[in-house]
């Protein structure tokens, strides 16, 4: 039993460097994502609400160095920004569907 | 500047239907601006309306009356080309009045 | 931002993808038909709401609704838009700086002609609608423009709804393609989902008007515009059709287009269209 | 008031005691032309009680009971709670005041109405409501409060943004 324990802890250990706490880099990396894909989606006149709002909290967070927290809100924004681009470039014949023929 | 009242005095037969719309923003205080701070009560309190020199009908009102108020009601004892005065004051001391003839 | 919305984000985008690849009626080139567009969308919403006199449907929620048409003709009695109107009137007719006013801008005065707004400029190529008229008349007069959503443009576009009020709807579409293509723009964008919350204008205003959301009746897409501008509860103000564009998109969670937008003007330009013969019932009061 | 122990301790108590019932009677007394010229005063006590059964003490100095000669007329649904149309009309008669109370707002007072004799019981506003709650109107009538209650149900509109 004492052995496994042990593995289990060894192996924990060597993931916990890989979950060490986001530094400016990750922030900065993160955030010019998420700022390219609003960038676009703007481009496209298809910007979501949520998105700004998102983007800006990540970088209240990014400037007063909570950068866990920046990441995870510029992840979040990025993944918005794809959302509304996916869905501008969809409608571009789904709204058909819905016309009144 | 035009009067803040708007008033529309009909009389059929003895009795005299009277309608009136106030421009005023009856702010309550319990409402915040848009950069979050509260905007101060500002509201009319008391409205009068007066007929051949008598009171014929008297409003206190508070905060919780709506922007532009509006208000109708009706009494006896007038004719056709009578005046009649409104007057109301706010708790701001502001006050307006004005004379309509009934129709 | 809770992790639950990226989830639903996952989802909506795969499902958004499989819609668009499955969706049978995608046809090649349409041919722009406006006056058949026009047909039927009218017949649509005649025989969804076969009780609902024609010329009622410009009324909105209080045409789908009895308890809030009462509520509502409770306040047409002393309307509370009464204000903006007479200030309206009295702003039409003061003179700008140059003596000129903006009756020398307009057909006829400016009386009566709401209802063949908005028109299709053949020499600019585009939309120009009555909020738009508007303000060139001022700059052409060395005056400032007014903002779009606030209450100066309001009260002007209010007094011009009144003095066509009760008008059929008369919006004209000249044989240029850039006019079918500003319509066909405007069909787009009233249909096109947007916003996080992915809704078309059609998903509330085609698809369930009469139905509730929230406290509010959806009013239906039929002569939605014929009473503009309106006075509404919830702003405690007036509302030119500029200003329920684009809160209407923030509600969707859409981050709104500039003022007077291409977009907006061919969205209005087809949703005028549509409600030819609709009379004119602005300047309107609505929840 | 101090107990003094004096050489007729009784006939002074009996004699205190006389004087604060006469007090407390004429409490009464001066209280009832004040309240009635606190008719033509701005009742500013009454507008600022919370509750709606302080506010109609504050205002009339006593309770209603319902009546279903008092028609109190409010929408369902709210189309929206800044401008709610309330009106009220009875077959009561020497009518001299109506009153409107939103029970869960800030203050349960909205509006009083003075209806001097020769105009009619018959009044309609429009008034902010915070939430659904209980609208009610109260008429006193020929010196009694007569009161009719309708609920109101208020939210926001729109899907929200």
């Amino acid at each position: 039993m004492k052995r496994s324990l042990a593995l289990v802890m060894l192996l924990a250990s060597s993931f916990a460097p890989a979950a060490r706490a986001a530094n400016e880099a990750d922030y900065k990396v993160a955030y010019a994502a998420a700022e390219a894909a609003s960038k676009e989606a703007a481009g496209m006149r298809n910007q979501w609400t949520t998105t700004l709002s998102t983007l800006a909290a990540a970088k209240k967070a990014g400037d007063g160095g909570d950068f866990d927290r920046a990441v995870t809100a510029a992840k979040e924004a990025e993944a918005l920004a794809k959302g509304s681009i996916v869905q501008a470039t969809s409608e571009k014949n789904a709204w058909k569907a819905m016309e009144i023929r | 500047m035009a009067s803040s009242i708007r008033v529309r005095a009909i009389a059929n037969g003895d009795i005299t239907e009277v309608q009136a719309l106030i421009q005023h923003p009856m702010d309550s205080g319990f409402v915040k601006d848009a950069k979050g701070g509260l905007i101060p009560p500002h509201f009319i309190q008391e409205l009068k309306f007066a007929c051949n020199g008598k009171e014929v009908f008297v409003a206190d009102w508070g905060p919780a009356v709506s922007k532009d108020p509006y208000i109708k009601f009706s009494f006896k004892g007038a004719k056709k080309g009578d005046d009649l005065k409104i007057s109301w004051t706010d708790n701001k001391g502001a006050s307006d009045e004005t004379t309509a003839k009934i129709a | 931002m809770k992790a639950g919305s990226s989830l639903l984000l996952g989802s909506l985008s795969a499902a958004l993808v499989a819609f668009a690849l499955t969706s049978p009626r995608v046809v090649a080139a349409d041919k722009v038909d406006p006056a058949a567009d026009a047909k039927a969308f009218q017949n649509f919403f005649f025989q969804k709401f076969p009780n609902v006199k024609h010329e009622d449907f410009v009324n909105g929620p209080y045409s789908m609704n009895e308890d809030m048409k009462r509520q509502w003709q409770e306040k047409e009695e002393f309307p509370p838009y009464e204000f903006a109107l007479d200030a309206g009137k009295e702003m039409f007719s003061t003179p700008f700086k140059n003596g000129k006013t903006y009756a020398d801008c307009f057909p006829n005065g400016g009386i009566g002609i709401r209802q063949n707004y908005p028109y299709f400029d053949t020499k600019e190529g585009k939309v120009v609608t009555l909020e738009l008229a508007l303000n060139r008349c001022r700059e052409a007069n060395g005056e400032a423009p007014y903002s779009y959503v606030k209450d100066e443009m309001a009260s002007l576009t209010a007094y011009m709804a009144f003095t066509s009020r009760g008008k059929p709807m008369d919006i004209k579409i000249p044989d240029d393609p850039r006019a079918f293509e500003a319509f066909e723009n405007g069909k787009r964008y009233f249909y096109t989902r947007r916003g996080q919350l992915n809704f078309s204008c059609a998903s509330c205003h085609v698809q369930s008007p009469g139905q509730r959301i929230r406290a509010e009746i959806l009013a239906p897409a039929l002569g939605i515009l014929n009473a503009m501008p309106i006075y509404r509860s919830e702003w405690s103000g007036m509302g030119t059709t500029t200003r329920r564009l684009m809160t209407c998109n923030s509600q969707t969670r859409a981050v709104p287009l500039e003022p007077q937008a291409d977009e907006y003007r061919d969205v209005e330009y087809f949703l005028s269209y549509v409600a030819n013969g609709l009379p004119i019932s602005g300047p309107g009061a609505r929840p | 008031m101090t107990t003094h122990i004096g050489p007729h301790p009784t006939r002074r108590l009996i004699l205190q005691g006389a004087v604060t019932v006469a007090l407390i009677g004429l409490g009464n007394l001066p209280f009832a032309p004040a309240r009635a010229a606190a008719n033509d005063k701005y009742p500013e006590e009454a507008f600022k009680q919370k509750s709606e059964a302080d506010a109609i003490k504050a205002l009339y100095g006593k309770t209603a009971e319902p009546s279903d000669k008092v028609k109190l007329d409010a929408p369902e649904i709210a189309e929206n709670g800044a401008v709610v149309p309330v009106s009220v009309t009875t077959t009561l008669d020497k009518v001299t005041s109506i009153s409107f109370f939103v029970a869960e707002n800030p203050n349960a007072l909205a509006a009083s109405y003075k209806i001097p004799d020769g105009t009619m019981p018959v009044v309609a506003n429009r008034l902010k409501m915070a939430k659904t709650t209980n609208v009610v109107a109260i008429v006193e009538a020929d010196g009694k409060l007569f009161s009719a209650t309708k609920e109101v149900k208020v939210t926001v509109g729109g899907c929200g943004g």
